[in-house]
């Protein structure tokens, strides 16, 4: 491995379009970070939909409109989550709804600390993690794609099995265990990126420092890059290896209608155009991805579509508690 | 309906203040989004300020300064004792058995407290499908107890649900232990019409407290499954203090309120 | 549990004495805190060997003077570890090789990564942890402790097995599970605790907050005690939730003549010291004991006798590497 | 001997410069205390400036401006990448396969590369103990591949080691798979005498280099198993640089350099 003189060759800080051409191939299996309506990177997500990428199998917690979009867009042929939903606003996420309605997708369910696990599992290089969860619960037993089909193709990012239950060599005790899962492609969005990949998330960090290190490639995007230098002054604030990051993008605002911790808060008025065209059917969908993603040439023009100044301004963060008090988030959903 | 007279009050504020009474101070508590947050930041207000709030995305005892739309929340990190991950709070706090409450919802709730938040109908061929376990069915698995909060409707209210995302006393005597969960267990249900616990030997549901002004024939109406009365009391009302609280300095923005009147219906 | 509602009653900052009198017990099972020759809890352990406690059960990953001290001074009845010694300085550590060689001690040995999993199954909740580590390594045939032995023994906290191997049952490959521990007790040295618990760490944080999550009851000493508000404007920063602490205990210079990042160096004067008088035999370690330990009144006059003020200067850390630049490590052994 | 002549060198820095080589630009080390540390410093400072080096208790690719005394060592927290623990370490950069190759030492080494830091003689009934695994049996079980450190006498080199604690070719073929180890191995021993290489085929140690002024002879009466010579040719003699910099820059204190001469014996 030799990643470090590659990138003296070619630099790791590129564009969404070059990132997503690079990186991102027809059915991809993606890891996605972020949490329901945090921190998604929702301008590559864009990207990979512009570019018209297809069959992509999506792995992730509790997502929510990174996923949705996906769907929605028609690139999901496989979704493996614990959750697609916008929390406050809607749930589940009206294109993962319809498209399971209609099984135009396949789909495998687990709690959240399975799913997180999963990734665990993949981040640490051990095929499997035990849990305690979800023991009893159909998530044990009812199987999204069988053993029979597993074994069948020839995926090898697919578990043979969803989950196995055995009994503790130590204890006795029913113990469940959940395969790895090593995703071909990470997507982040950090607030911070070193110029060489250091990685700074501020707040929680869900599940992404985990969901990078399981996955093969990295692509951050990020609201600042920052001198590798200073990134290292402290780095026991870093979460992610300046070694396992593949492409850097600054996109500010990149994450929007998502809420980025200590930069700005989640968009209401955005998600309520979203889910009002979502749930309305493929149609009505249609059109936003023509008026919000298909039609737009960058984040700058994206931004100018969603409000501008004036709703930057509102939904930016307060400097102190990381979040907007300018936005009203029950008044779009009136 | 007059939003500044406190001293009337909807069924879900009355779900709200009668939830919020589960939670004993010094207790840590693993909170979802929606209801259970606002019973949550009541309590701290009234009688459980050191409750220690957990929400599954990453932070512990935040002091919700204001109310969280997400467990992931921006407003989840102020104030909290650590800000880490998922990984972190569902192993650590979670798993390792340090949680002693959890709420839960979900569509359907039958009669061993046993919830499903999957799909509707057939997992593979689902009627509705719904958002999925989330955090609900690690909650379920591996809280000390847990609470339920429920719309009251006899299609969520099934003799055995669809798809069992979140177990409760699974089919009731031993099972829950049978499956390899040593402790942990659904306590009390807090519906719009009543507030239901479970028999100390068969763990089915039983109404424990009907709401003022509600009927047992209106609860059996409402339920899928037969349901014991004989030990039932009414359930306590909301203070004015409680409901000024809610409205004004919990809610003002109607995050949750709002979708608890619009959304609940699948 | 109402630890929160405890603590109104009785307030969690204590000095060593009364830490060690109300949670250390004779058989207590002590999760060891810091790596080799940084941030172990020095000045609480002393005070473990002026109270005599015995037939302590200890459990470690790299451990050093922090383990060969208790051993030396016959409060150890077991330890289960990775590693016993002062990395740059002597190794293995002159009282824990002379007891296993006179074998009056037991033992257990584990890798690192081993050791470590099992804390982080101790701390998950989980009864083991999977690992592709030790496999082919004496470390899984030879048992310190039989399997026979353990099973006699009514040691709720001696698991069944040393380890186990399995066969993976998604791919087929053997992987080792190594059992949980959960020590009774976890002693742990930071640089910085809030008033009512909140443990930062700066720096390497080795297994310390795993140790802590794993552990029934845990004791910080701390460098600095800072107001519990203070230490949760950025919570990002901190390792242990207050809710898992049980005493606080501020010593300065606690951890001497161990490092602490940011604060000061190891003190190789003393390591010297130390070494000579632990190889020269069981009578010359009791002059020491009596001289560094047992006659010492608590850490003013401990400090004083390693050199006061003066060596103290020297050990202090810059402050921006984190150790000292004054200090020549290899003379005091020339 | 004169310190500040830097073309006379120790057997000692002659194995470090050897060492060194061993270690690829662009490459990620796993180093361990003592000569590994000064072998990967002098690598950076020479030929592999890139070179991320990844100490076991917490920190990735330090810059190293002073020589650390431990791999927990605050000298290993400068300029790095991320600091963390021993968890994040051995598990998501070691066991997930991400090292290309680490550095191991110990009492004893046989023919199969297997070391032994346990204990000489029984392990229940040691004649020597000896530290212990530390992150040794895990380097060796995990990296990519690892290149072993020795002082070269007979007593270290038996047929068999007493305890088999860091597993090299095991008994050679495909003893190491067949144990469940998917890649790795040793590639390399140096030591005072010489340099060995395992052979492709049975993975037996065979001679590769011969140190300069060494006898086959004085090799082999220091081994306790036959060696191959036929494929050994003369080991590379340091730098008047490469000697500079250990002793002037590297380890001026002489923290690594002098217990490498003090403490060898066991």
């Amino acid at each position: 491995m030799t990643r470090k003189v590659e990138k003296e060759v070619e630099d790791k800080i590129m564009e969404v379009e070059e990132a997503v051409k690079k990186f991102i191939s027809n059915g991809c299996h993606i890891g996605l970070g972020g949490f329901t309506v945090q921190r998604h990177p929702m301008e590559l997500i864009r990207e990979i939909i512009r570019q018209r990428k297809r069959n992509l199998v999506l792995y992730g917690c509790s997502q929510g409109i990174d996923a949705d979009i996906l769907i929605g867009a028609g690139c999901v042929k496989r979704i493996e989550m614990a959750y697609v939903g916008d929390e406050p606003f809607v749930s589940p996420s009206p294109n993962f709804r319809r498209a399971v309605e209609e099984r135009s997708i396949e789909w495998e369910d687990y709690s959240n600390f399975g799913a997180t696990l999963r990734f665990v599992a993949g981040a640490l290089g051990v095929p499997f993690m035990p849990t305690k969860s979800m023991l009893g619960s159909d998530m044990i037993t009812k199987w999204g794609i069988s053993s029979r089909s597993r074994k069948r193709r020839k995926d090898p990012r697919l578990a043979k099995k969803k989950l196995a239950v055995i009994d503790c060599p130590f204890t006795g005790e029913k113990v469940a265990l959940v395969p790895a899962c090593k995703p071909e492609v990470a997507v982040i969005h950090a607030q911070m990126c070193g110029g060489n990949g250091t990685v700074r998330i501020l707040g929680q960090t869900f599940v992404d420092e985990f969901i990078a290190r399981a996955a093969e490639k990295v692509i951050v995007t990020c609201e600042e890059i920052i001198s590798e230098e200073i990134m290292r002054v402290e780095p026991e604030r870093n979460q992610i290896p300046f070694y396992l990051v593949d492409a850097i993008i600054q996109v500010p605002y990149g994450a929007h209608p998502t809420a980025v911790y200590k930069y700005y808060d989640y968009d209401p008025e955005h998600y309520a155009v979203y889910i009002r065209a979502a749930k309305a059917g493929q149609e009505a969908f249609e059109k936003y991805l023509e008026e919000y993603v298909y039609s737009v040439d960058g984040i700058s023009e994206y931004l100018k579509k969603i409000g501008g100044k004036e709703k930057l301004d509102r939904l930016k963060a307060d400097s102190i508690l990381g979040y907007s008090t300018q936005i009203r988030r029950g008044e779009p959903f009136r | 309906m007059d939003e500044d007279d406190f001293s009337k009050y909807t069924t879900v504020e009355l779900m709200i203040c009668r939830a919020a009474k589960e939670l004993k101070n010094g207790e840590i508590a693993f909170i979802g989004t929606g209801l259970p947050m606002i019973a949550a930041m009541l309590a701290k207000r009234m009688h459980a300020p050191d409750l220690i709030v957990v929400f599954e995305a990453g932070t512990i005892d935040s002091k919700l300064l204001h109310l969280p739309g997400s467990v992931g929340d921006p407003r989840c990190v102020y104030g909290s004792t650590i800000c880490s991950g998922l990984f972190d709070v569902f192993g650590t706090v979670l798993q390792r058995g340090r949680v002693d409450v959890g709420f839960l919802g979900g569509a359907q709730c039958d009669m061993y407290g046993n919830i499903n938040s999957t799909a509707i109908g057939d997992y593979l061929k689902p009627r509705v499908r719904l958002p999925g376990s989330g955090g609900a069915g690690d909650i379920a698995a591996l809280a000390k107890r847990t609470v339920i909060i429920m719309k009251h409707e006899k299609r969520r209210f099934p003799r055995r649900v669809d798809y069992l995302t979140s177990v409760g006393w699974i089919e009731g005597l031993d099972s829950r232990s049978k499956v390899g969960l040593k402790e942990g267990g659904p306590v009390t249900v807090v519906t719009d019409l009543c507030v239901m616990k479970f028999d100390e030997k068969d763990k089915s549901a039983y109404v424990a407290e009907i709401h003022p002004g509600v009927s047992q024939e209106m609860i059996q109406d409402e339920t899928g499954f037969p349901l014991d009365f004989s030990r039932a009391k009414e359930t306590p009302e909301p203070t004015i203090d409680e409901i000024r609280l809610i409205r004004k300095e919990i809610d003002p923005e109607r995050v949750i309120l709002r979708r608890l009147t619009k959304y609940r219906q699948f």
